[in-house]
């Protein structure tokens, strides 16, 4: 105990002698920040700074074994990290499906050699990540992807598309799912792979959205070569890695809902700027019910993420949580989005140009932008399929 | 009040449907936007539907219409609707032709409504304004007299087709304050006035509208369209009444989304079955069957009840458009995520639906506004 | 034309001369009303003079033909009649399975001496008839019913189990679904048959619902003869039969709860009893809200009902929307029961008793009544099956 | 605040529910009414559970008690929630007795604590009136000063275990008008003083309740309970503890008439499957599952905020009432929807649950109003 209040003077005086003082009192929101990567943009210089000062102690990813070029940290003292740099106003270094998806998946599965190739460069933003699960016809049933990969030598070839693929065109690399069966099962013949998004015969198309951005690729594969040893786990044994790479998934979805309510301005405080007030109430009584009816979901909702939080922490074993995370978190972003725009009234309308501010502009892309959410990383369908399944023992 | 079609209306219905699956499918919707069309519509459709005699429906005929009623109309504009079809029916007909034909001289009336039965002249109504939200009383906009003239100052946004119509109907404030309903006066004004200019707005639905911002644009007395001061009751009706065929509209639209919802769940395959063999998703479909059912019966009875001058006809017109918001963004909604992925691209129709459904859902009051009318309206 | 003007006149001075005048302005809720049979109860003499009266005329079933004693009247002059019944403000002087559902069953499928046998003592109110359909393990799949019978002779020897039987402790004969042939896939086994409640072996106990109320029995069938000649329709075919009567029962149902809205006292009046104004405005703007959703539902769904008649008349075909009258409407009144209980607040929780009002310790037994009205006639889940296969063309 | 049950909370917990399941089924609470039994509880059961420490967890040590936290009780309340035991924490416990801790005098405390404590005496707290909906302030009976003492007049309704109470606090108004929050002063009256009558009154629930008519009842100045005239501020703060109790009782319900419910889906069998493998139930019983999850963390962080006393304190314990309201009736609706005709039944406890639900809906402010409340706290 006395260790980590020390652990805690000291991480406190290190961040406060090296973090850039502009960065101080930046939040970053969905989909911003530090993504790294050969093709990396940053916010701005101060921040590239940032990346660089962490990444050196490894404190980009705290709790990866110092060995890899991780922090080494125990749980208790990435949480003295994660406090200090709160306080301190700091944001996150890096982010990125290295760090969340597939690092600890490597840590997991990954071999020696692995390892060894790929964690550091993570953990110093040099390589960037993407996924390549979901096909056009294999979508919320995953595991009927048909992309083919054949074993000629010591390299798989690969054939075939990969759809909403995240941000494909920024990243370097991809972690996969193929089909190295086509016999088997549909769940038993499928390989993880990891695969350099510069080898010949890898296309990719952004997907533009209705919210006009493209956060999606498709992905086209024509007789790409990807060496045998990026397999990850066991030939043929990729679902093993795919489901837990999913938790993963859907717990960093869940949180990035989850939680982000304290940062953000009040619904009541929004609609003084759109609505008539009578004395201190709403006038407009059927905007006001729903108003309250959104905010105490939204409260019920985040202390239920705190309540997970905390059982974590007591050591509780961790239920199949997730899912309900994903589903109530997406849907409550939906629900906020569409108030704030039933709020704005005909000032929500706007695509762009004249006669509508920029915040309302964005509040709009985001509104269409959140349709999504209940689609992307597992519908809300399929998780609530997870929910009376694995947490409600239905049969099937 | 009889809740079904005519033969007439049964006829109707079908050559609309007819002519929008052949001439209007949604990729011409798309064509526009994808083009970023300075007019927003087709004007060569437009003649067309003249010809059909759809746009002179609610014309009298002494100026060339068929003086037919809203019940008439809303079977075309449910046809319309399924498709997307942005012709200025709202801007033209309904609030324009409306406006002159319940308020306007028999001179104002002569010059206009003959061009407007054939397809030619485009006229619309600037009523709302960045901080009226729903209220055709918060009218900022003012006119002042000066020697036989009015002079009018302000700005009005979203006007529909603004920067292509040939006049603008406008609402000013010539007496009371801010939100009084009395006071407010409308002014016929061709667009060509010096002092108004006319900016188009870009919004989700990509339907034409317009920033019309007014400097001292000076007109004659001429101008005025009904009584000076009583702009405001004359406005309303006509808001009302086009609000029956902005309901029809959104019932097109959400039975087309709807009927694409439940093709895609009849082919999409996932998990080695149909996803319409889900019960989940027949049971969301079957409810949202019986949603669009209950709108098809709100729109029917208002139109009627409009018509009819029924008494309680604005309580009906407020139940369609409460319900018809609620509704088309549901389907919109539905229709998104049943889809899935391909349902949240822009390459995908369903987004269309959803942002078609979001600006109808704004336009001329949301549901919450309606529900809080009839509340009102009901003494609770 | 002229002779439906005639009629009408001819039919408002005969029921102005012998409707008892006390019945005038008397108002039936659900279960209310001239049930008739052998141990028939009437709400007052009056009522079974009104009953006697009507019958003889055959205007309890004023479509029915005249041949088996109904009024033989043609749709418009039955329409005529209703429309002057509804001006004098005369309760319907019958109500029952009888007429609504047996009767019209067998008129479509019964041989001419069951309508001979039958018809005209349902039109006189002389039997009182109960539905034998569900049974303890055949609830929303009927199909699967299991009670025998067993051809012996000119007798069907039946023994089982029936559930739900409304009123059977009241009824004289019921009309039942019994399996003919175990090895026939399920469908295909069953016989429409007509028992009468008199016959050895019949045994009923009511069922205490949890509204208190007791409008359904079990019904014990322990080697009960019925004679070989009561089968309606096809031996093995009864099936048939019984959608056509499920149809009707719907049809029934829904129309109870489709279109009661006018008699009713509106919930703004209610609530004027209960809870604060504020100038016009109900205070509690949450109560508000749901009066207001709830208000404009009911008259979307009876203008509704008003459309699917007005369809009937014009000579439309029907839809299949009987299922959907029947979910909304019942879940319209469950609604209704639940608000009109939130507006009363505490004054609703009374079960008999001191401090609670009579009209408020009925609205609570009505609440609690109307949680069955989804189950009872099809469960909300098979009526919405229904309409997914049926109407929306959904595949299984 | 730790949202998470600590060592101790687990056991108490642990021990709880193994006394419900084997001395407290629903059962019990059955034959209780079956009996029409004249107590309406069993004060058999209610010295075990003072014998286990429960009854006396809020009571200070001095008299008796444990002086443990909300966050306690709430993990008992809980476990008797699921079982719908009907003994009389809300009456004694939380209102009578937490009124007299809080606002007793050294004298009051000690003659009624120990003997709460130990299981021997039973207090209530007469509070509502038959136009008093939700609102403490509205109080129309009256407490008049006649030589030295108090005379009270009026009725109160409702009132729990009124009939077996040893002594009723009684809200009456000594100053002021029917809604004013001053003037209300808290009067500890025996039941046997003379002008006081009970009568037992008959709700859906079968809990204990009465009708306390107060005829010129006649008591002495030491009956007054805290500060004269300040009583609606002390009613309040113990009313919203209750309601943190009431809420937990409420999380006990609807968990079990869930489990029940997938329990069910996991035997019935209909169309030859079980019923739980239909995804239109599935997906139902998920988000049940959901909701009830939400309403456990709104109980257990009102429960740590109102024995912390956290500034938004209030604010939690409506978040928790008006979703514990919700989520009860809709698990116990859904209970009985998906139990079927079994579920309709007497018969069947779905039943109690769906009453016991709507009961304590309307007990201590309904989901509305807690709404209304929380906007209000939130100024908009």
């Amino acid at each position: 105990m006395a260790d980590l209040e020390k652990f805690r003077a000291e991480t406190r005086r290190w961040l406060s002698d090296n973090a850039p003082p502009s960065i101080k009192g930046t939040t970053l929101g969905l989909g911003e920040g530090n993504w790294g990567g050969r093709k990396a943009t940053y916010p701005n210089p101060d921040m590239k700074a940032w990346l660089n000062v962490m990444a050196a102690r490894g404190w980009t990813a705290p709790e990866w074994p110092a060995q890899y070029g991780g922090g080494g940290l125990s749980k208790a003292e990435a949480k003295v990290l994660r406090d200090e740099m709160a306080a301190l106003k700091l944001p996150a270094p890096l982010v990125g499906f290295g760090l969340t998806m597939i690092g600890p998946t490597l840590l997991e599965y990954g071999t020696e050699d692995q390892k060894q190739e790929h964690l550091s460069k993570i953990i110093r933003g040099d390589i960037r990540w993407c996924q390549g699960y979901s096909e056009p016809g294999s979508g919320s049933d995953l595991a009927s992807l048909q992309t083919r990969a054949v074993l000629q030598g010591d390299y798989y070839v690969i054939n075939g598309q990969k759809i909403w693929t995240s941000y494909a065109n920024y990243s370097d690399w991809m972690f996969m799912l193929v089909r190295t069966d086509p016999q088997a099962p549909k769940h038993e013949g499928i390989t993880f792979i990891l695969m350099d998004m510069a080898s010949p015969g890898v296309e990719t198309r952004p997907i533009k959205l209705i919210s006009g951005s493209s956060p999606f690729c498709e992905t086209f594969l024509t007789d790409v070569q990807v060496p045998a040893k990026n397999v990850v786990f066991k030939v043929n044994h990729g679902w093993t890695v795919a489901k837990a790479l999913l938790n993963h998934e859907r717990t960093m979805i869940a949180s990035a809902f989850g939680s982000g309510t304290g940062r953000r301005q009040t619904i009541g405080d929004y609609a003084r700027k759109y609505v008539d007030f009578e004395g201190e109430r709403i006038a407009d009584t059927t905007l006001r019910t729903r108003m309250t009816q959104y905010e105490m979901d939204a409260l019920a909702f985040k202390l239920t993420s705190d309540r997970a939080r905390d059982a974590a922490k007591a050591g509780l074993p961790p239920g199949s949580e997730s899912s309900m995370f994903k589903i109530y978190g997406t849907e409550l972003n939906q629900r906020r989005q569409e108030l704030l725009g039933s709020i704005a009234g005909p000032q929500a309308l706007g695509w762009e140009g004249s006669g509508f501010e920029e915040q309302e502009l964005s509040q709009t892309r985001d509104w269409l932008r959140s349709r999504g959410n209940t689609i992307e990383g597992g519908t809300s369908e399929v998780q609530l399929n997870i929910i009376a399944k694995r947490v409600l023992g239905l049969p099937d | 009040m009889e809740l079904v079609l005519s033969e007439d209306q049964e006829l109707l219905a079908k050559t609309a449907i007819d002519f929008v699956r052949t001439r209007s499918p949604v990729s011409r919707m798309r064509a526009l936007r994808d083009a970023q069309d300075p007019i927003g519509f087709s004007r060569t459709l437009w003649k067309e539907m003249a010809e059909l005699g759809w746009v002179g429906i609610l014309i009298p005929e002494a100026y060339g219409g068929a003086n037919m009623g809203l019940a008439d109309l809303v079977v075309v504009l449910e046809a319309l609707g399924r498709t997307l079809a942005p012709e200025p029916f709202l801007s033209t007909i309904l609030l324009g032709g409306q406006l002159l034909t319940q308020a306007g001289s028999e001179e104002q009336k002569q010059a206009w409504l003959p061009g407007i039965a054939s397809g030619d002249k485009i006229l619309t109504v600037a009523y709302q304004e960045a901080r009226s939200r729903y209220d055709l009383n918060r009218v900022a906009t003012k006119a002042e007299q000066q020697s036989g003239s009015w002079v009018l100052s302000g700005e009005k946004i979203q006007v529909l087709d603004g920067h292509t119509a040939d006049a603008l109907i406008v609402s000013a404030r010539t007496a009371g304050g801010q939100n009084d309903q009395d006071g407010i006066t409308l002014f016929l004004i061709p667009r060509d006035t010096p002092g108004l200019t006319v900016t188009r707005q870009q919004r989700i639905d990509d339907r034409a509208v317009a920033l019309v911002s007014l400097d001292s644009v000076k007109v004659g007395a001429g101008s005025l369209l009904g009584p000076l001061g009583g702009g405001f009751e004359i406005l309303s009706q006509v808001v009302d009444r086009a609000t029956v065929g902005l309901c029809a509209e959104m019932l097109g639209g959400m039975s087309q989304i709807f009927d694409d919802t439940l093709n895609y769940l009849k082919t999409r395959q996932q998990f080695g079955a149909l996803i319409g063999t889900f019960q989940a998703l027949k049971h969301r479909a079957a409810r949202l069957f019986m949603e669009i059912e209950l709108a098809r019966s709100s729109v029917m009875a208002a139109a009627r009840a409009a018509d009819a001058g029924d008494k309680d006809w604005e309580s009906l017109i407020s139940l369609a458009k409460a319900r018809g918001s609620d509704t088309f963004l549901l389907a919109a909604n539905e229709g998104v995520q049943m889809h899935g992925g391909i349902g949240m691209t822009d390459e995908h129709d369903a987004g269309f639906y959803l942002k078609r459904a979001r600006v109808a859902e704004m336009t001329f009051g949301d549901a919450a506004w309606h529900r809080e009318r009839w509340a009102t309206l009901h003494k609770y």
